[in-house]
């Protein structure tokens, strides 16, 4: 993202860090921002979620409609999934339909919860063939600071699992919470540049970036997705590297997500 | 202004109205300046229910270049609602609704910033309504002139939002959203409060003369009220900035 | 409205006419200019009306169509507004989808017939829930010389004064009038510029003009609605000023609006 | 040319059509120069029950510069109907039929416009149909060709469009609604009369050769009635304005 | 099209060629280029064919899906043509929704088919008023060297005439042929430059010629369509001339079409 | 990966999948260079049943100029599904998915691309999908690398792609429509073959850290055999251009 913009003097400076084994912010190069999720916080939305990481703010909110379902699936719910990169968010943003860039986001989002099924689709379903529950998914990004990918995942995430079903505002009885099925995958993410691979990368990182590689594992330590990003390679042995970093960093992101989600034992609906 | 339930009563035979509050108190606001990290300025407003964010992105070069005013700053609005912020799921992106209000609130704030000392610049003011209840434009433009002052754009006054109306035939201070459905009339307002002028009005419904008048004193005695807690906060974010400085 | 193309030679020059009490066109400060309102010209239109207010002209063409009622109010017709400033008017108006000048003006003609209730929707539900009437107003600039509120709102209220309901188009019997339920507001403009306040401004008015607020009156001398534009503010008690010049001018626009729909005895339908 | 209900006769015994028109009659044209006060050309037509303007902008500077023609002016037509001008409600906005009939008209007026004498220019050209019978195309060129004469801009000749057909075996002129929907074949003609230059020329439909023949004809010899017209409205027009200076 | 960029230098030296009766490709004015059909090979759709006219490629897919009849024919099938002028068959083309040319193009081919009831649209009913089959025509042009209007309206047609009603795929029985009514119209195309007037023009023809006629005929030589394009104009010889020569040319077309679609006996299903 | 059937068995007793290959065999594939007349290099690819063009045009002056980059070139992909390419019509015009796969395939190919050679270039990649069954984006892929090829694009190595995945637990090449509906893991790879880059790389599903390596081992083997398909294609053309010189 706007890579002509940043001066060679800027990327030869942290090429220089990279050398001497050090990041632009003072991290290690293993080493995730501070990150905070706090949910419930849209009382319109039926689940939302706010993710700090660093300086990047994402808030998640969900909605539950009434739709038909597709006719190759009658009984189960609809999710989809929607990724704003609105102005607010960093001079580069501009207003308008979602570029590739919001499209990418939202399809690897969506792809992390939709193929680990987090959510029972199945008992989303009001009158087969008829009438389901549609779940929207909405990513506002509000503060651009790098690394949307997992910060956004994570507050889908989040949203989630603190979401209630609206049967009241639809006149069907109390609203109930959403229905989890399977762990959500915990999404990682790695840049390279200047021979280095850095976990959770800042903007800074990121517009220098050669290549990106996000790996979202589960909790027995399994591989769930993997979305390679940009216009450099990765070897075989960095590829392995960075599953195993992803699945470290993804137990320690994962006790956060169930502390802030009121899931702390592991317990699932 | 639905066509109101018959049993509903919006104000009490105590004069209160559907919320507790006097026809003439305001919803709790609390304001804070420069929430955000990226923008030049921003402010985070929560007014009654409703919760908005305001960021500003300027002054800084118009481009493409044909598009920049040789005498003044271009400011751009732009109100927008999050899909999740209402009762039933918003499409993303711009509706005719959110298209007046950019409008009619980038007009109001263009009039106060000094636009003649930043000739061929753009002025960028994003308001984001993450959980809306009644009165978003007028808490969407108090949050954003916050974030203005943030950005340290220069201004002429710190302009301010609020709201009155009619409700059950009396005259009320900022309408919540049962009384926005179900009331006679609704009017935005917003000054600049150092002279009282008037930014921007509007107004739907049904007002006699003297009642537009008892209605517009009642706004801008609101926007007094409001115009405080944006200095406070102000202030409150200067504070913590020298003190981080002195540290 | 293309203000940065206007010489400042001509912005002082009115200035300088304004303080010496003239306007560019000789009219005085409270004079509107010349209104026709003609109807029923759109034979294919279910209520048509042109209006020539100066140069401006204005054609409103009103269809009515059947659809789906919205779900929270299946008892009632829809309202649809739309304003099209198409190139023919003038050099400014681009092709394509209604800018935001188009958008406002649609929307403060509409709620202006909306809020007073002009028409009877409630008389224009053919199957609760099911099918009602969808009544379009479509406004379409033909030529612009200022002042496209007044002459809009006034084209719209004259074309659905005199439209009828199509029942022979849908086979359900004869067309009978729309149903008209209220008395219309008269919308009344007026920009400040160089110190003055004139109303029904013409194009040259309206370049230069630092603010603009229109204010709908109904017959009684009650204030319907209001909206102020442009950058520029007003005191206090320029509103009143303008607040109290609008009635007295909503009283003079009505009788030529009654006249030219056959209202003249101010008795409605 | 849709499917005819079998009892439906276009021609009767007598040879008279549905309208009560001859095979070779025109429906009624009114044309006026000059009505609109923006354009710099305009025209008004009433061509059976089709009402048209059109008005034309330019000759002006074409922009963004990167578009403009160093050899020639650009010309560019819009054919629009009115929302309200059909029996079902149009969507407003450009749709497939409009956009290739703008395509056509603007490429057959193009001709006749000295666009060598203007580089670098553009004239735009608008043809809104307000109230819309059979024909629209033709009468809208009609109209577009005066508009261009009135505002100034150079031409080798005034263009004129008019349609012949054939309805129930018989070749005729300007077909109306009826006569077009149920007919077989509509061919509508655009000339420069002076040279008789066949500037637009579309047919759908059934002809033989022969009988193609006979309807070019036929057309041609509408497009000269129209012709006429064309030139009498501008007559009137500048003799108007005439005597106005004269005053 | 894009007629500003060719060198006049170009221009004059065809029109020289012209003079002394040649063509830039070799060819005679009233010789057609090589044509070749191609059907069935797109396994996807219902039917496909590939046109090769000289350099110039097309493929033609035809789709059926069922869907509502219009509310005035409810007792036939819909059909509908699109026309995609993609990025890869000319640097000119650009990518998004179609431009004018694409639209004349899709409109020129619909109408010849449509005119001349080449399918039996009343066939394709499958419940009056509320679900018939409606047929997608998508004309993909791969490879842009002139005339697409005669290519894309022969292939169209190929793929029609070789196309099936896709029962199967909707559980309703064996797929069966797409009923075909009438005998379709071959469409030629000529332009006219420097006073010549050429079939079948090669791109570079089209680029610097004033004035296009295509005419479509039928087995009988009768005049089924026609459409002239371009800012040059005809004379009544002219056009009378160009019709003569789409007749000939016509039958020879028609014979490679029927041989490559089966239907060489020229009977009809 | 939707949920399978209960009844349906993608791997026989004999190992063998649900098209007869073995776990470790590439559906058939041919590779054509050339095919077309106006784009500057052309390739097409038969895949199994998938039938794809790709086309190259540049590099070309990048227009208009403020896009320019000053020190590479501007590589764009486009990857596109023909209407009636897939089972139900697929309505024309890129969507959301179609959207990604340009991306992800632009950036991979934008790599082996010499673009700090060609500064202030750009090269369009357009890739057409005409008959489409799984895999569509590695034989996109593969498809465009010899396109850029054939247009003499200078390049470090011919790109290739291939996907590996999991099939009723068994880690498999190449996944067909079924074993992509129905598997439990589908994973496109693409490499630089000479010095085993990974250029683009996506997975979902479900895959041990062992499966992992073990499908990525598969892909990089089917890799390598297209890799020498392409370069056959890119010689037997380079053969006949020869030929036909010589003659």
């Amino acid at each position: 993202m706007s890579e002509s913009v940043v001066s060679e003097i800027k990327r030869k400076y942290m090429h220089k860090l990279a050398q001497a084994n050090k990041r632009i912010d003072g991290r290690s190069f293993n080493e995730y921002r501070p990150l905070r999720i706090e949910t419930g916080i849209i009382k319109k939305a039926e689940g939302s979620a706010k993710v700090e990481l660093g300086n990047t703010k994402i808030l998640v909110g969900i909605k539950l409609e009434q739709g038909e379902p597709y006719p190759d699936t009658p009984d189960s719910g609809v999710l989809t999934t929607n990724a704003e990169l609105i102005p607010m968010a960093s001079p580069e943003f501009e207003a308008g339909p979602p570029d590739e860039n919001a499209i990418e986001l939202a399809r690897v989002v969506d792809r992390g919860i939709r193929e680990t099924e987090v959510i029972d689709l199945e008992k989303l379903c009001i009158e087969p063939g008829e009438k389901v529950w549609i779940v929207f998914i909405d990513i506002h990004v509000l503060d651009y600071d790098g690394n949307l990918f997992d910060a956004s995942s994570l507050a889908a995430i989040a949203a989630l699992l603190t979401a209630k079903v609206p049967n009241e505002r639809f006149d069907m009885g109390e609203d109930e919470p959403l229905p989890i099925k399977n762990d959500p995958p915990i999404s990682c993410t790695f840049v390279k540049y200047g021979g280095v691979i850095a976990v959770d990368p800042c903007l800074e990182e990121e517009i220098i970036a050669e290549a990106r590689l996000t790996v979202a594992t589960d909790k027995d330590g399994n591989i769930r997705a993997m979305q390679k990003g940009l216009s450099g390679s990765f070897t075989i042995d960095e590829v392995r590297k960075i599953i195993k970093a992803a699945v470290d960093n993804g137990a320690r992101i994962r006790k956060i997500l169930n502390e802030s989600t009121g899931r702390e034992n592991g317990k699932e609906n | 202004m639905s066509k109101k339930p018959e049993d509903l009563k919006l104000i009490d035979e105590n004069g209160r109205r559907i919320d507790g509050r006097k026809p003439d108190e305001l919803r709790p606001v609390k304001i804070k300046a420069g929430p955000l990290y990226r923008a030049d300025g921003s402010c985070y407003i929560e007014w009654g229910n409703n919760k908005i964010l305001a960021a500003v992105y300027g002054p800084k070069e118009t481009l493409p270049r044909h598009e920049q005013h040789p005498l003044k700053a271009i400011v751009n609005a732009r109100y927008n609602m999050a899909s999740f912020s209402v009762e039933e799921r918003k499409r993303p992106g711009p509706d005719r609704r959110s298209i007046e209000i950019s409008k009619v609130v980038g007009e109001a704030l263009e009039h106060i910033i000094l636009v003649e000392k930043l000739p061929r610049a753009t002025i960028d003011i994003n308001i984001e309504v993450l959980d809306a209840d009644a009165g978003t434009r007028c808490a969407g433009l108090t949050a954003a002139a916050v974030a203005l002052a943030d950005a340290g754009i220069p201004m002429r006054d710190i302009p301010v939002a609020c709201s009155a109306g009619k409700v059950d035939g009396q005259v009320v201070l900022d309408l919540c959203k049962e009384e926005d459905n179900y009331g006679e009339a609704d009017m935005p307002v917003a000054i600049a409060p150092r002279k009282k002028e008037i930014l921007l009005l509007q107004m739907d419904g049904h007002l006699t003369p003297q009642e537009f008048d008892e209605a517009l004193e009642l706004a801008i005695k609101g926007c007094e009220i409001v115009s405080k807690l944006q200095k406070e906060a102000l202030l409150e974010k200067y504070i913590k900035e020298v003190g981080r400085e002195n540290e």
